[in-house]
C-alpha cells in the first residue's frame, strides 16, 4: 500500500469528583472511608503547612520557598496509591505527598531556612530529596526503576512528579524514553498548573495537552483532573499495577493550577489576570473533597473544625521545636563532600574552622 | 549621568543595544513579560515586543542552540540562563558548536551571542542558586567569560561582549545586582573584553579579584590602608578568559606579593590559573607565595552556612597581612 | 464529560515509487524529466563518491569517515525540494544531498584526512558543516529558522537532517519544541536507518514510528519510503511549501537502512545478520528510480554508462587535485580562535611555531 | 600474570568485578552486544547478558541520570561515554546529583558509581573525538576523576574506582588504549584513588604527567638520562582530583625543578593547580619556574595537524632541558 495511516493514537481525559463534590459512580476508585479521610487529612495538612510557611517567609524567618497552594490533590492523591517501599521521586511542589510520605514538617522549614538538615529524610527513606534543577530528577526515577527490576523487588514502582514547564527540558525525553525501552515500572506525574514562572503553557508548548507527549515512547498515557484526588488516585492505582504487573512505565497529566506565587521571590500580577485565577479558585481541590464526603455523611463542620485544630497544633509543635535555638555543625559540609577520607578536604576543613573562629570573634 | 545599581545599569546597557541594532534580541526563561526573575530584562518586551524579547520553553541546551542557530543567521542574540547552577545543561551546545563553528569552518561560519546568566552567593537562595563555576567556561576554548563588578563596568563590558564577535559567556554577581550604585556616564562606553582593570596603583602587594568579590575585597583594603597604611595595588579580572596576563605580571613585580580572592572553588578555579601565569612570567619576584582564598573543594552550602563559607572581609585582610608579613 | 477522548492523532505513510520501480499516479509529485534526471544524477554521484571515499579510507588514505551506501534517496530527494537560499543543516549521512548543494566533492577528502578546510563550503554558504555531536545541529536550525522569521526572509526554509538514534537525545526533543512553539520555517528529516551504530531501532526505542514523536509536538508530520527518491522530494516539498506559507516546522520519516558500516571503525558482523542487509539491498534507491526511468523511457544503459563515466572521471579528478601535493598551514588553528586579536593566543602561536620549527627539524 | 594491553586490561577489570559483584553492571551505547566501539566491554554481553550490559539509546544525560538512579538503587553502574567529547553533555546530570546527593541528603543517600570516557588525541579520528578535559570533571566537587596511564594501572585503579564509594569519571587515554603491553599480575589489584605515583625516583627535576602524555613523557626522558644523565623524578598524577598535593610538594621541595606535560589546553588545564599547589607549599623551594607545556588554547585541530599540537617527545624534551638549565 503507498498510502497508509500510522495510528490512530487515542487517550483519555477522566474527572471522578466533579468541582462540586459529586462523584461519578462508573469511574469510582472505591476507597474505604478511612482512605478517604486519610486522603483529606493530607490535602489539608499540605494546605496548612503551605500556608504557615508562606506567612514565615513573610515575616522574614524563612528564605525564599515554593508555594504548594491549590495543587494539594496531585501529590497527595498519588502517593495513596503509594507504598512506603515505593520510590517517591519529586521536585519542590510535592508539599502534601511530601508530609504524606511520611516526612517532618520541620523538614520544609529547615531546608526553606537554608539548611541541608532538611533532607535527612529518616523517616521515610525512599522519598528523595526535593530536586531544583528541573527534569534533572526524572532520569534518576528511571535508573530506580531499573534497580527494582535488577532485584526482582517484588510490587515496587516508582513515582516521579514534574511540571509542565519541565517537559521542555531534554531530560523529561530522554527519561521517557530510556523507561519505555527499559520498561521499568515507573510512573510520571506530571503536575500541569499552567504556568512555569511567568511563562504560561502557550509558550512552552504547541501541544493542546502534556498526557500526549507519551504517544512519541508508546507509553501508556491518561490525562486528568489534577484537583481530582480521586482522579489523581485512580490513574496512579493503574499506573502503579501496571508497574507491578511488569507492564512498564505510565504517564499520568494532572491538571491543576499553581493559585499563588511560583516562589516568595515571584509577583504574579507581572503577567497574569486575576480571574483566571478566580475561575480555577472554584475547581479547589479541597473544598469539592470536602463536599463529597459531606455528601457521603462521614464529615461535617465539628469534624472539620476538629481537624483543622489539631493539624494546626501539629505545625505549631514543628515550628516551635524547629525554632529552638539550635548550633548548626558549621564544617558540617566537609563531612559529606566524599565517602572517604581526602587529605585536601581535611587540609580545608581545618583552614575553615580556623577562619571561621577568626570571624567569628572578629579577630 | 544617572546613578545605577547593577541590574538597572544592564538594563540600560540592553535596552542601549537593543534600540541600536536591529538584530540584537534578548532570550530566556521568563526574561519577556516578566521582565526577568531579576528584572534584568526589564521594559524590553513593551519596547520591542515578543519577538525580540523572547520568552522560551525551558530548556536551557535549546536556549544555547537556538541562539547558535540565530547568531549563524545573522542575529545577536543575549540568552539569559535563570541561574548559573542551571548553566551546565548548555556546555554540550557551547562546547561542541558555540566555541568551535569559527574553527571548524575556518571563518565562515561565526557566532557572536551572549550568554548572561547571574552567579555567585549571598541572597538567601536555593541550592544551585549560589555557585561560582566561571573554570566551566573559562576553560572552554574559543569563548570569552566576562565578570563586571560594577555598574559601570556591568553596562560598558556588556555593550562590549554584545559587539563582540565571539561567544560571550556574561556572568553577573548577582549579590551585588542592588548593593550600590555608581555613576554611570549618559555617553556610550563599550568596554574591551580581555583586558583587566587596575583600579588601584600599589606597591606593597597585589589583590586580584572579580565579581562580588571584588566589591567586598574593595572592603577590606579601605580598612587596611586606613588602619595600616599599605600601598596595594587592585586589580579587577573583568575578563576570566582569555586572562589579562600582561596587567597581573606587570603588577606582581612590581608588588613581588600577591593575593586573589575569588568565589569559586579552590581546585581549578580560576586563582590557579592566575598563579599559573605569575609562575610562567614573574616568579622571580615573588617574594611570598601567592595566596588565594574562596570556596573550598565542597557543594556551596545552603543559605544558613553559605556566609560562612564565602571569603568574609576578615579572612580577605588577613590573607594580605599574611602575604604581607610573609 | 467525566471521560472524554484526546486525540485521535493520525499519521500518514506513504511511497510514491515502488521497489520495481512503478511509480503510484495518484501521488506522482510531477517533477519534470530534467528534474528527475538530475535528482538521479545526484544519487548516482553519492554513491560512486561514497564508495571511492571507501576505498581510500581502506587503502590509508582517508581517516575514519562515513558510509552513506543505499540511503541516498533521502538526502538527494530533500534537497531536490530546496533552493539555494533555504538552509542546509545536515549530520553527516548527508554525502548525496550535500553534494547536490555544490559542496565540491574534495571537501569530504579533506574532512576526512584531518582537514578542517573541507569545511569551507565556499560554493554553499547556507550548508552548515557536518555535525558529529548527535542531535546538536537540530536547535541550530531551529535558530536559523528565527532568524529567517525575524528577518521575514520571503520563502526561505530550513531543513534539518539526522538519524533514528538522534532523536533520543534530548536537544532533538528540545528542539522540536522550540520550533512548534515558535512556528519556524523548519523541516525535520530523520533518516531512519534501522540502527545507531550497532543499536537496532528496538533497543532505541519503543515506539513503533518515528514520526509520531512529532504529536508531542503538535507537528505535522509524515513518514515515507526513505529510499524512494520521490517519496522524500514530494514530503519535503510539502514541508518547505507549509514553511514558506508560514505555517511552521514540519517532521518527515524517512525510512531507509544503513547497508554497510556505521563508519570504517565498525565491524557490523558483530551485531546484525546479512539476510537483514539482503532485504533491504532489494529497496536500493538507485536502482528502482533507474527502473522508473527506463519505464518511462527517460534512459538507457548507453545513457547510464555515460553518466557513470562522467561521474568517475569528476570524481577522479577531484581525488587528483586533492592529493595534489600541498602545504597546509601549521598554525592556521590560531587564526580562527577567535574574531579578535588574542595577546594570549599570539603568545602561544609563538611558541606552537617555535616548538614546530624544531620539531620538524628534530631539534 | 599475563601480558595485556590497556584495553584488554580494562576489560578485565570489568569482568573480575562482575563475578565478583552482582550489583556491578556496565551501561552505555554500544557496550552490549558490540562490546564497545574500542571493545572495553568485549565478552561482558555474552557473560552477563543484555540487564548487566545495557545498549542504551543514544543520550548521554540519560546515560548520567539514569546511573545515578541505580546506584542510590543499590547497583553499581559503570557507564560508558563513547568519547569524552559527548561528556559535557553529562555535567548537568553530574554537578547536579552525582557530585551532590551526598552532601544533600547528609549522607543517607550515596552515589557510587563510574563513568569511563576514552579521551585525548593521536588515533587520527574525527573531530570531537580528541580532547582531554579533565578540567571539567576536576572542578566538579565531590567527584573523583581518574586517569589511568599504563594497562596494569589501569585495571587496579578501574577496580578501586568500581569500589569507591563515590563518583568517579574515569578517562581512558585511547592513544595508549593498545599501544603496549604490560605485565597484570593475576591477584587482585585494587588502584588508591587519590595517590599519585612516583615512577622514577631522582633529584635534578620533577616531571608530572598522566595518562598518554605520561607515556611519551616517560619516552622522552629515557633519552635524557641516557644521553644526559639527569635525575629525574617521574611523577604519574593518576588521580586529577582531589589532587595529590602532598606528593607533588614533597617532590618539588628535593628537586626544586618541575614540568608538566598535560594534553590538556593551557587555561585551567590541570597543571594549573599543580603549579597553584607548588606556590602553596613548595614556592621558596622553587628554582626555576615550573614548565607546563599541553595543548594551547584552541579547538583541537582535527588530525592531520593533531600531532603538531599534542606536545612531542622533542618539546617535552625540550622543556626538561631548558628547566634545569634555567
Ligand atoms: C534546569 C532549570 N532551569 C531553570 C530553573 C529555574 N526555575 C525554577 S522553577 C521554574 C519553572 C518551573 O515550571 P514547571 O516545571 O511548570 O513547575 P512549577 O514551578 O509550575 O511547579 C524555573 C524556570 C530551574 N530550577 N532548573
Ligand atoms: C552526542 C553523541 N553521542 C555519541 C556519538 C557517537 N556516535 C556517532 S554516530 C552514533 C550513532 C548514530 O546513530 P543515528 O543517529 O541513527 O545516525 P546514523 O549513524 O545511523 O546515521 C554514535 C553513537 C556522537 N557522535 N554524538
Ligand atoms: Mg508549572
Ligand atoms: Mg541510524
Amino acid at each position: 500500500m503507498p498510502v497508509s495511516t500510522i495510528g490512530p493514537f487515542k487517550l483519555e481525559y477522566f474527572q471522578v469528583l466533579n468541582e462540586k463534590g459529586e462523584i461519578d459512580k462508573k469511574l469510582d476508585p472505591g476507597l474505604s472511608n478511612e482512605e478517604l479521610l486519610k486522603l483529606y487529612r493530607a490535602m489539608v495538612l499540605g494546605r496548612e503547612t503551605d500556608e504557615r510557611l508562606l506567612k514565615l517567609q513573610r515575616q522574614g524567618r524563612l528564605g525564599t520557598l515554593p508555594v504548594c497552594f491549590g495543587q494539594e490533590a496531585a501529590s497527595a492523591g498519588a502517593v495513596m496509591a503509594m507504598k512506603d517501599s515505593d520510590w517517591f521521586v519529586g521536585a519542590y511542589r510535592e508539599l502534601s505527598g511530601r508530609l504524606m510520605r511520611g516526612e517532618s514538617i520541620e523538614n520544609p522549614m529547615l531546608i526553606y531556612n537554608g539548611l541541608e538538615e532538611g533532607n535527612m529524610i529518616k523517616t521515610s527513606p525512599r522519598t528523595l530529596p526535593i530536586a531544583i534543577v528541573l527534569a534533572s530528577q526524572i532520569p534518576q526515577a528511571v535508573g530506580l526503576g531499573y534497580s527494582i527490576k535488577m532485584k526482582q523487588e517484588k510490587d515496587t514502582a516508582v513515582v516521579t512528579f514534574f511540571g509542565d514547564g519541565s517537559t521542555s527540558e531534554g531530560d523529561f525525553h530522554e527519561a521517557m524514553n530510556f523507561a519505555s525501552v527499559w520498561k521499568v515500572p515507573v510512573v510520571f506525574l506530571c503536575q500541569n498548573n499552567s504556568w512555569a514562572i511567568s511563562t504560561p503553557l502557550k509558550k512552552q508548548m504547541a501541544s493542546e495537552t502534556i498526557a500526549q507527549k507519551a504517544i512519541a515512547y508508546n507509553m501508556p498515557s491518561v490525562q486528568v483532573d489534577g484537583n481530582d484526588a480521586l482522579a489523581v488516585y485512580k490513574a496512579t492505582r493503574e499506573a502503579i499495577d501496571r508497574a507491578y504487573a511488569g507492564e512498564g512505565p505510565s504517564f499520568i497529566e494532572a491538571v491543576t493550577y499553581r493559585m499563588n506565587v511560583h516562589t516568595t521571590a515571584d509577583d504574579p500580577t507581572k503577567y497574569r489576570k486575576d480571574d483566571e485565577v478566580a475561575m480555577w479558585a472554584e475547581k479547589d481541590p479541597i473544598t469539592r473533597f470536602r463536599a463529597y464526603l459531606g455528601k457521603k455523611k462521614i464529615w461535617n463542620d465539628e469534624k472539620e473544625d476538629a481537624l483543622r485544630k489539631e493539624i494546626r497544633d501539629e505545625i505549631a509543635a514543628a515550628v516551635k521545636n524547629y525554632e529552638e535555638p539550635r548550633q548548626y555543625k558549621p564544617d558540617a559540609p566537609f563531612d559529606f563532600i566524599y565517602g572517604t577520607e581526602v587529605e585536601a578536604i581535611e587540609e580545608q576543613r581545618a583552614e575553615f574552622l580556623e577562619n571561621f573562629k577568626k570571624d567569628v570573634t572578629n579577630g | 549621568m544617572a546613578k545605577l545599581n547593577m541590574i538597572q545599569a544592564i538594563n540600560r546597557a540592553l535596552h542601549e543595544e537593543m534600540a541600536k541594532d536591529d538584530s540584537v534580541l534578548v532570550m530566556g526563561q521568563d526574561v519577556g513579560v516578566n521582565g526577568g526573575v531579576f528584572r534584568a530584562t526589564d521594559g524590553l518586551y513593551k519596547e520591542y515586543g515578543e519577538d525580540r524579547s523572547i520568552d522560551t520553553p525551558l530548556a536551557e541546551s535549546a536556549i544555547m542552540g537556538t541562539a547558535i542557530g540565530m547568531a549563524i543567521g545573522g542575529l545577536k542574540p543575549v540568552a539569559e540562563i535563570q541561574f548559573s547552577g542551571f548553566a551546565y545543561l548548555i556546555m554540550g551546545q557551547l562546547e561542541a558548536n558555540a566555541a568551535r563553528m569559527r574553527t571548524r569552518s575556518r571563518g565562515a561560519l561565526t557566532v557572536p551571542l551572549v550568554v548572561r546568566m547571574p552567579y555567585g552567593g549571598g541572597i538567601r537562595a536555593l541550592e544551585h542558586h549560589s555557585e561560582s563555576k566561571e573554570t566551566y567556561f573559562a576553560h572552554t576554548q574559543g569563548v570569552k567569560t566576562v565578570i563586571p563588578s560594577s555598574p559601570r563596568a556591568a553596562r560598558s563590558l556588556l555593550i562590549g561582549a554584545i559587539r563582540d564577535p565571539d561567544p560571550v559567556i556574561f556572568m553577573e554577581p548577582k549579590f551585588i545586582y542592588r548593593a550600590f550604585r555608581e555613576d554611570v556616564p549618559d555617553e556610550e562606553e563599550v568596554g574591551e573584553l580581555g583586558k583587566a582593570r587596575i583600579l588601584q596603583e600599589g606597591n606593597d602587594i597585589t589583590v586580584i579579584s572579580w565579581g562580588a568579590m571584588l566589591y567586598r575585597t574593595r572592603k577590606a583594603i579601605e580598612t587596611l590602608k586606613e588602619e595600616k597604611g599599605y600601598s596595594i595595588e587592585l586589580i579587577d579580572l573583568q575578563t576570566i578568559a582569555p586572562m589579562d596576563a600582561t596587567t597581573i605580571a606587570e603588577s606582581v613585580k612590581k608588588t613581588g606579593r600577591c593575593v586573589v580572592i575569588q568565589e569559586a572553588q579552590k581546585t581549578l578555579g580560576p586563582a590557579s590559573e592566575i598563579i599559573a601565569i605569575i609562575n610562567d612570567k614573574a616568579l622571580m619576584y615573588l617574594e611570598a607565595p601567592v595566596k588565594r582564598i574562596g570556596m573550598y573543594d565542597l557543594v556551596m552550602p545552603y543559605f544558613h552556612r553559605e556566609n560562612w563559607y564565602i571569603p568574609s572581609d576578615g579572612r580577605i585582610r588577613r590573607a594580605i597581612e599574611e602575604t604581607l608579613d610573609f
